[in-house]
């Protein structure tokens, strides 16, 4: 069944698009900070990809042990995050993302 | 002569630097311990003069029996592979000069000691002359350029302080400040032709300099480029633009009437007697370089000859007593100007010397009578002091003979001789120059005698105060002017003979063959009485003759026909009373030019362009990009990565699209 | 098997400080109320017994843990001076915390987590253990950021920190991920091997260089991708920024030296280039906009976007003296800004942040000592000898003319000129300006006021003897490349 | 004919980049999050066609099971305004789409045209082949060091959530752990003698 | 040598004096005046076995002294003096000497900061004119800044931050070019950093060029020449008297040292194919800003504006190649250290009396200050180049050489004449003569012993270098000619 798989450039694209989702999600999201967290999750969802597909085609599973860590990390970064949304919160009461904007210029 | 021998013990050097320093210690005294001498604050100085006008004495005595000096004092600096030193050239032309410069210098010290008396700035006063004497003995003794300059500019300082001496006058300021800046035009023109003499001589020495000439004739330079001019007119005439100024020549007179603002010993001691003459004496020293040029002495022939002339004729309209002697003087230094030109430098410094003598006494007796009528200087207001100033009317009228040019006294010979020689010249306007002289000794002897008889003759127009007040001077002042008027009456027909015609400064000029014309008329000379006899039968003693009667006619018989011929004459009188429009023109078109073009540059090039757009500009450009830039950050996080990705995107495409 | 235990003596120092964190947190969790200087005390031992074991390790190098871990001078030398900056931070904080009731022992914790993530990042041989450096000390810093949950600004600071560390270090994984997928190995030496057999011009693998540079670039500060800056500089408790003004740039650095150099060499050509637009870009931004700023935090910060403009000068050198060079920078901006913004604390008191550069006024008269050190700083950061600051950039600009890049070197020094104009800025309002009267500073002189003297001191005297310092600085990059 | 694994592939994929793209558009964050799940729950499947099951039951269990489920936590905890479309967003949505399009194409222009992107593929993933263990021998031998860092940052996860989030209410009672666990009998019971003293 | 450290005492006795003052504290004023005249005279002392140690018959570098200083870099201190060096020194030491004494009562705030700050300037400035070193000379170069910065911003007078910020942003901007330019060099020369070796180190036209134009930047900001002079009448007017006498009588000499020491040795080739430019600034600078000074309300603004003059002669010398002119140039900064620190200090006196600078505020001070009024005039004369001063030796020889090349330019910097005297003159005829026409200038005291002392010291100096510049030229005599050589011979490869 080798000769019918996806080539790594199908993943490789696939990972590239949601990586994109990701980004747009963090630079067109006007609307509320938790949403920010999310798409970097869908950021590190594309890289997860990325390195599972690697790992496969180079059978190599240095690729799945990075995947290992990176959601070990993204798991703390998550619980991080939310912490520091919760404490915003509780002095904004609001994560609107446009009212973030106590800090500029 | 046995009075000078003793002085054989010392070695020549030592003797020579004490003329300088004689006068400079006597200034230093006076200057430093003025405040303690006060009224004695004199003493330094005259002793000072009185040992420079002694030595000068022996040194002429020295001279006429062939003893002269060249050499160095001391090493100025080094400049390049060229040392230049602070030396004395001691020949005939510096004795001569010296003994005029120490004679006035010493009779107008005593004679400041009476008119100065009471003066707040007694002891700065003497303190000024005694170093300009100084600095005039410096000028005439150097043997070098450098030391030429140094002499002929510190003269120019001291002219400054004592035209400025009464400083809280405006005008006196205003007079200072004028003299040193028109004469510093002329300086320029000096410094130039000095760096012209270093660049093509290698060398700022006299006898090194003079002795390159032939080298140089023939050389040419192009100033302006296609026009290739000879090297030593160049020099000639960059030369002559200095003496110009020092010797207030068309257009650079304009700084000596108003000079008159000084106290009247100065007016005799440097503007009449010594300082402004400089010019002329350089000239003479510097005939080796003249005389190599036909078309140098072609401008300085005309140029002393309209300064002699127009000067004269603004005498005229002038009613101050020492602005009419003033432009008297500018009229004489123009005759000795126009002599240089046609190559009578002996003619020239004889006329200098003449008028050294005369000139100081008519400003002294000037001077003497200001003090009688109380600083008042309108001739209009004077009137009929004959009877109470005897010997100031006396010594005047000898000053005025001698100026006006009458046989025998002193001015008769020299100028006679001058117009003599301009006669003779064969340069290109010789004859106009010629005619201007002529015409020259008619106004001479008018606006001289117009002087001499409104302020001595007719009827007193002062105040009944002053003419009640009226007195002969002290005998401060009275001695001076017999002193001063014996030379005046007698010098010239004692010295034509050697100075005039003579070969007593033969060793200190030269005068190429096709323009001598003082050798010419010597080749004919009979002594002095036949001289006088063959003047008596020229223009111009009849012009002069003519002048001295018409003022007689008009002054002092027949008051009224002035005020009709002023109307006549109106636009003339006009012409004159403007002088011509030097003042005016250098008030409105230099001076304001001048300022205009400062704050031009000030306001608009310094202040609006460098530092208005160049430098606060830029400044302020980077504070507006600022300014913009900061709201760039806007706060909002997805600003921020908007900016990260176009960073990363635009990082990418370059890759992919300049570089993949 | 290959004994991945095999010299993990290496690690000792990270081994320290893990344990020591350990400890502080335990006790502080214990005694911490009664003895409330205690987790102060016992980080201040802590970095000193670090400090203590690195020393007794310089001069090995060699691998451990299969790789993952390195030990070179340039180890050795940067945890040395990352400890003296979390050293310094320690001394300076504690009035500062106590006047806003947020003297607790996990400051001092988090501290020590951040350091550990330096070193580990500093002592990375894979891109595993690099990132997960880096992840240690961006949690941490996330956390120290917001730690003052009371206040406004400094949670939004840590939120926004936060949004956009993961975001730059989402880039810098799928520039890593790319890596991986090009060399097939995690490990950077056997990736700087496998880059021989791809060819530079590969796009993919520029890709990964531009990804992972952007990532860097991210924790530099460096613009475009300085916008966190200003915000976290400001916001954050004047201790946290000095924090991270202070020993992370010093793991930013390792980043580089770690991935673009250790594994990216054979990429010089490209990262030169990205490093280009950096700087300039850097540059720019950093020294006109800090012009605009009143408050001096946010000043400093875009300062801060300027020196990473000059430092990556050295960097695009690529040389080793433009490494060693721009890590001499690195490191005396470490120096500087520690006592820049040591100051800001030591000027600070309850209620009342001495962060707005008028608050400087009339310091000269009112406190000449700290005036003159203040002096010192702003004259060092703008370059103007004989203080170190103008040593860090006369070596940059000496690498990046080396390396060719002569009209690069002109508009840095342009931009150094444009920066000068608002330190002289403090300068004048301490020396020139008269005091408003109610901003009135006190100062106590106290261990941290000795401790900033000493800083802002060293800044001087390392100005007229830079030698030494340097030195260490060109021994560290010894054999880098 | 296409074998299942790519028409897998395809189907996982769009509905993977489906529901991400819902993720960040979605206004209520309930919704964003529950796509947020199923986009795992598609990536987790990728991950098992990729031969990485363990990856892929890890994402599910972790990330579905606990991450997700924070979200969901604090999504519901803080009380938030169903947010509304925000003027300027269509403004900016020309541009930062293009902006993204034109980075999504050079990275897929890029990955097509290198010869990365078709690589063989490899042989199939022999059936008895465990990727769990293969996984954990080398977690637990050569990358033992991350796997030591990863411990320290859960351990600060979980030291700064704590210290950012946990609030001393004043007035609340809570155990003194430490006190309870250091105390002593004297300090519980105090024996009062309440004779009177001897006069 | 066997006095082989003197150099190093003659910068560091000063500086390390100045941070003693600066520990005496401001609270004891008058200790700190003390310690800092001793320190000034201790460090003129220094100084001195300079110039009787001094061999005039070599132009090799003298008093050498060479330390590795940053061997990272190949940096060292390489310290070594030439004939040209050696005035300069001796004019500093000195003149700090005057300005401690000078600013004896009238700075009254923060006396020993401004001691330390003109005693650390000082050494400063000494380490400028003895470096051999590029980075050396560079961190003395820009090291000055600060002490003149804060000078003129602490102790200036009302515009002093605008004025002291322009100052520092446009030497700064100015210089760091310069800094572009030595690491250019450096690669050139084969990694070294000594200026001496630079100067042999063969360059391309283009690159001379470029080398030039970066030197030409930060020496001509600081001369100044026109068109970045503009700075200057700023920092002097706001300027305190001390500061304006250093600035004017030695900052200013720094640039024009700079030509002397780096552009025309380095880079000859590029020095005299861009001569006609320098030599235009030159002519702008002593026509245009004499032009402007005329026009002056502010006497210090009309003295700094003469200084940007009176330096176009400076620069003009320089670029005519002559060693007639070159050393002309010397003593002309030599002669403007002693006239316009006159001047700044004459104008110090009044202001001091009257606290305004505007010449409209006085006239008639001559009537009530007799002996100042002398001593001014001295230097009014000086300053319009009057023979016999110090002033005309350098304008001089300057015309002198300058007409060797240029007839036409000498013709123009000859015109600094008339207007030289025209602005001072006028400037003195408003300020000095004429009646008492203001109250409060009926009130003033002639000068002090003190005062006495400072201007009569610099009299005798002004006078001395006139009559008598002999003896100044022969030191600096080998070291031009070794530079007129090392101009002539062109750089470029091969």
């Amino acid at each position: 069944m080798s000769a019918g798989q996806p080539t790594l450039a199908a993943y490789l694209i696939l990972g590239a698009i949601l990586f994109s989702i990701g980004v747009v999600g963090i630079f067109l999201n006007r609307k509320n900070v938790i949403i920010l967290l999310m798409a970097i999750e869908l950021l590190l969802l594309a890289v997860n990809i990325n390195l599972v597909a690697f790992s496969r085609y180079l059978g190599n599973l240095d690729g799945q042990v990075f995947v290992f860590f990176i959601l070990t990390v993204a798991a703390a970064e998550a619980a991080i995050g939310l912490a520091i949304l919760v404490a915003y919160f509780r002095n904004r009461h609001s994560i609107d993302v446009d009212d973030i904007d106590e800090l500029r210029g | 002569m046995w009075v000078f021998d003793w002085l054989n013990a010392f070695p020549p050097l030592a003797v020579y630097l004490t003329i300088p320093l004689a006068p400079l210690v006597g200034a230093l005294v006076a200057g430093f311990w003025g405040w303690k001498l006060r009224e004695q604050a004199h003493w330094a100085p005259i002793i000072g003069v009185a040992i420079a006008f002694y030595l000068s004495l022996a040194v002429l005595w020295q001279a006429s029996h062939g003893i002269t000096f060249y050499g160095n004092v001391y090493t100025w600096a080094v400049l390049g592979h060229l040392p230049v030193s602070v030396g004395f050239d001691i020949d005939s032309l510096t004795v001569l000069m010296l003994v005029i410069v120490t004679f006035v210098s010493l009779c107008v010290h005593l004679y400041t000691i009476g008119y100065m008396h009471g003066d707040p700035g007694y002891a700065r006063f003497f303190s000024y002359i005694a170093l300009f004497t100084f600095s005039m003995i410096m000028l005439v003794m150097s043997n070098n350029f450098l030391q030429l300059f140094f002499g002929w500019e510190a003269v120019g300082l001291v002219s400054y302080l004592l035209i400025g001496f009464w400083f809280q006058r405006e005008s006196a300021n205003v007079a200072a400040l004028k003299a040193f800046i028109v004469n510093r035009v002329g300086d320029f023109g000096f410094l130039v032709g000095i760096a012209a003499v270093y660049h093509y001589f290698g060398s700022l020495d006299y006898r090194t300099v003079f002795a390159a000439i032939p080298h140089l004739v023939g050389q040419t330079v192009e100033i302006i480029p296609g026009h290739p001019w000879s090297v030593l007119t160049w020099i000639a005439l960059l030369l002559f633009i200095g003496a110009m100024g020092k010797s207030a020549q068309v257009p650079l007179h304009v700084w000596l009437p108003e000079s008159m603002e000084g106290p009247t010993p100065i007016s005799a001691l440097i503007h009449a007697a010594t300082m402004v003459t400089a010019g002329i004496f350089m000239v003479a020293r510097m005939s080796p370089i003249y005389e190599e040029s036909a078309m140098a002495l072609t401008v300085v022939l005309i140029i002393g000859a309209v300064t002699a002339l127009f000067m004269g004729l603004i005498g005229l309209v002038q009613n101050d007593i020492k602005r009419i002697i003033a432009y008297s003087t500018l009229s004489q230094l123009g005759y000795m100007t126009a002599a240089l030109g046609a190559s009578a430098f002996s003619a020239a410094i004889f006329h200098l010397m003449t008028h050294a003598f005369f000139k100081s006494l008519l400003f002294l007796a000037a001077g003497s009578v200001i003090h009688a009528m109380a600083n008042e200087q309108d001739i209009r207001k004077m009137g009929g002091l004959r009877k109470a100033m005897p010997i100031t009317y006396i010594t005047f009228l000898i000053g005025s003979l001698a100026l006006s040019g009458m046989p025998p006294f002193a001015g008769f010979f020299s100028k006679d001789l001058i117009i003599e020689a301009v006669g003779l010249s064969t340069l290109p306007g010789a004859g106009w120059a010629e005619f201007m002289l002529v015409a020259g000794a008619f106004v001479t002897a008018l606006y001289t005698f117009r002087m001499f008889f409104l302020v001595f003759h007719g009827t007193p127009r002062m105040d009944a105060h002053t003419h009640a007040h009226l007195h002969e001077s002290p005998r401060v002042i009275t001695v001076p002017l017999i002193a001063l008027s014996i030379p005046a009456a007698y010098a010239g027909w004692a010295y034509i003979g050697p100075v005039g015609l003579g070969h007593f400064l033969d060793s200190s000029l030269v005068i190429a063959p096709p323009w001598n014309t003082v050798g010419e008329i010597s080749a004919h000379w009979q002594g002095a009485g036949a001289f006088l006899l063959h003047g008596v039968l020229a223009w111009p003693f009849w012009l002069a003759l003519a002048g001295i009667v018409v003022a007689a006619w008009f002054y002092w018989l027949h008051q009224g026909l002035p005020v009709m011929l002023t109307r006549v004459l109106s636009p003339f009188i006009w012409v004159l009373e403007s002088k011509y429009g030097f003042d005016a023109f250098n008030r409105t078109v230099l001076v304001r030019g001048v300022l205009q073009l400062g704050r031009l540059f000030w306001h608009v090039g310094d202040e609006r362009l460098i530092d208005g757009i160049m430098v606060n500009g830029t400044a302020r450009e980077i504070g507006k990009a600022a300014l913009s830039w900061r709201r760039v950050q806007t706060g909002y996080i997805y600003h921020y990565a908007f900016a990260m990705i176009i960073g990363l995107i635009l990082l990418m495409t370059y890759f992919a699209v300049w570089r993949g | 098997m290959n004994s991945f235990l095999m010299h993990w003596t290496f690690a000792i120092p990270e081994i320290w400080v893990l344990t020591m964190a350990c400890v502080v947190l335990l006790t502080d969790l214990f005694w911490g109320d009664r003895l409330r200087d205690l987790a102060a005390v016992l980080t201040v031992l802590t970095l000193i017994g670090a400090a203590v074991l690195t020393i007794f390790e310089m001069g090995q190098s060699g691998t451990a843990f299969a790789g993952l871990f390195v030990l070179d001078p340039f180890t050795n030398v940067a945890e040395l001076f990352s400890y003296l900056a979390v050293l310094m931070v320690v001394l300076y904080s504690r009035r500062y915390l106590v006047d806003r009731g947020i003297y607790r022992g996990e400051v001092f914790v988090l501290l020590l987590f951040a350091l550990l993530g330096i070193m580990v990042m500093v002592s990375g041989g894979s891109l595993l253990s690099i990132y997960l450096g880096l992840e240690l000390l961006a949690l941490s810093q996330y956390a120290l950021v917001a730690f003052y949950r009371d206040s406004v600004v400094a949670t939004e600071a840590g939120l926004k920190y936060f949004v956009l560390g993961a975001l730059a270090s989402g880039m810098l994984l799928y520039g890593m991920s790319l890596l991986y997928g090009l060399t097939g190995t995690l490990d950077m030496r056997d990736i700087a091997g496998a880059l021989v057999n791809v060819t530079a011009s590969n796009l993919v693998l520029v890709f990964a260089i531009v990804f992972i540079v952007a990532g860097i670039a991210f924790k530099l500060g460096a613009a475009p991708f300085h916008m966190w800056l200003p915000d976290v500089y400001q916001g954050a408790p004047t201790v946290v920024t000095t924090f991270l003004a202070s020993a992370p740039k010093i793991g930013a650095f390792a980043l580089i030296i770690r991935l673009l150099v250790d594994g990216g060499y054979g990429m010089l050509e490209s990262w030169q280039q990205v490093f280009v637009a950096l700087s300039l870009v850097s540059l720019v931004v950093g020294n006109v906009i800090a012009i605009a700023q009143q408050n001096i935090k946010r000043m400093l910060a875009y300062s801060t976007v300027g020196h990473v403009g000059f430092l990556s000068l050295g960097i695009v050198a690529g040389t080793e003296a433009g490494l060693a060079s721009a890590f001499f920078y690195t490191v005396v901006y470490v120096l500087m800004s520690l006592a820049g913004f040591g100051m800001i604390m030591l000027l600070s008191r309850a209620g009342f942040e001495a962060e707005r550069i008028d608050d400087f006024k009339g310091l000269a008269q009112r406190k000449p000592w700290y005036a003159f050190l203040m002096l010192i700083i702003m004259f060092s950061m703008a370059g103007v000898p004989p203080t170190v600051g103008f040593y860090a950039k006369l070596a940059v600009f000496q690498a990046v003319i080396a390396a060719g890049y002569v009209w690069l070197a002109v508009i840095g020094v342009l931009l150094a000129v444009i920066g000068a104009f608002y330190y002289l800025r403090v300068v004048k309002v301490m020396y020139f300006d008269k005091a408003d009267a109610e901003t009135g500073i006190i100062v106590r002189d106290d261990l941290a006021s000795t401790a900033l003297s000493i800083n802002s001191l060293a800044l001087l005297v390392l100005g007229i003897l830079p030698g030494p310092l340097m030195a260490f600085c060109f021994y560290a990059m010894q054999g880098v490349i | 004919m296409l074998p299942v694994t790519t028409i897998l592939f395809y189907i996982f994929s769009a509905i993977l980049l489906g529901s991400a793209t819902l993720v960040v558009t979605a206004r209520n964050p309930v919704y964003a999050t529950l796509y947020l799940v199923l986009a795992f729950f598609n990536a987790a499947a990728l991950f098992i066609l990729l031969g990485a099951e363990f990856l892929g039951l890890v994402l599910i269990l972790v990330y579905v099971g606990a991450v997700m489920v924070l979200f969901l936590f604090v999504v519901m905890m803080l009380d938030i305004n169903l947010a509304r479309l925000k003027e300027g967003f269509l403004g900016y949505l020309p541009l930062g789409l293009a902006i993204a399009i034109l980075g999504v194409l050079e990275l897929v222009v890029v990955f097509w045209t290198s010869p990365l992107g078709h690589i063989p593929a490899p042989a199939a993933i022999p059936a008895n082949a465990d990727n769990t263990r293969a996984l954990g021998v080398l977690l637990y031998t050569q990358y033992l060091y991350p796997f030591e860092i990863a411990a320290v940052i859960l351990l600060v996860a979980i030291i700064a959530a704590i210290a950012l989030t946990l609030r001393r209410r004043s007035g609340t009672k809570t155990q003194n752990i430490g006190a309870q666990m250091a105390v002593r009998a004297k300090d519980r019971v105090h024996l009062v003698d309440l004779r009177e003293p001897k006069s | 040598m066997t006095h082989s450290s003197l150099l190093s005492y003659a910068i560091w006795v000063p500086i390390i004096g100045g941070l003693l003052v600066l520990a005496v504290g401001d609270r004891r004023a008058e200790a700190a005046r003390w310690l800092a005249l001793v320190v000034s005279l201790a460090a003129f002392a220094v100084t001195i076995p300079l110039f009787t140690g001094f061999d005039t018959h070599t132009a090799a570098m003298q008093f050498s002294e060479r330390v590795a200083w940053i061997p990272s870099l190949n940096i060292f201190y390489h310290l070594g003096i030439d004939g040209i060096s050696l005035w300069f020194i001796l004019l500093t030491s000195f003149l700090t000497v005057l300005v401690v004494i000078s600013s004896w009562r009238n700075v009254q705030e923060r006396v020993a900061q401004f001691m330390a700050a003109f005693l650390i300037m000082e050494g400063m400035m000494i380490g400028v004119f003895c470096a051999l070193d590029a980075v050396l000379f560079y961190v003395f170069w820009e090291a000055m800044l600060i002490p003149m910065f804060l000078i003129i911003g602490v102790w200036g007078g009302p515009r002093r931050v605008y004025a002291t910020i322009k100052f520092f942003l446009y030497t700064f901007l100015g210089s760091v070019l310069m800094l572009v330019a030595l690491l250019y060099l450096y690669f050139h020369s084969g990694d070294s950093f000594s200026l001496l070796v630079f100067q042999k180190t063969p360059l391309g036209m283009t690159a001379q060029i470029l080398i030039f134009l970066a030197f030409f930047l930060a020496f001509a900001v600081k001369i100044p020449m026109w068109p970045v002079h503009t700075w200057l009448p700023d920092a002097h007017v706001e300027a305190p008297t001390g500061g304006s006498v250093i600035l004017a009588a030695v900052m200013l000499k720094m640039g024009a040292y700079g030509f002397l020491r780096l552009s025309l040795p380095i880079v000859p080739d590029a020095s005299h194919k861009l001569a006609w430019l320098m030599i235009l600034l030159s002519l702008i600078a002593i026509i245009y800003v004499a032009l402007v000074a005329i026009v002056q309300e502010d006497m210090k603004k009309l003295i700094a504006y003469s200084s940007v003059a009176h330096m176009g002669f400076v620069t003009l010398g320089f670029f005519v190649f002559d060693s007639v002119a070159i050393e002309g140039s010397i003593i002309q900064m030599l002669s403007h250290g002693f006239i316009s620190a006159a001047m700044f200090l004459c104008v110090g006196v009044l202001y001091d009396r009257m606290h305004t600078r505007n010449i409209k505020a006085y006239g008639g001070v001559a009537n009530v200050m007799p002996i100042f009024a002398a001593l001014m005039m001295l230097f009014a004369m000086g300053n319009v180049g009057l023979p016999g001063t110090s002033g005309f030796v350098g304008e001089f020889m300057v015309v002198l050489g300058t007409y060797q090349v240029s007839p036409w330019a000498a013709i123009l910097a000859a015109t600094g004449l008339i207007t030289g005297a025209s602005y001072t003159l006028w400037l003195f005829k408003r300020a000095i003569f004429g009646g008492v026409t203001h109250p409060e200038v009926a009130g003033l005291k002639d000068l002090d012993g003190r005062e006495m002392f400072v201007l009569g010291t610099l009299a005798v100096f002004t006078l001395l270098l006139g009559l008598w510049p002999a003896p100044f030229l022969n030191i600096v005599h080998s070291s031009v000619q070794h530079l007129v050589t090392q101009v002539s011979l062109s750089k470029i490869p091969a």
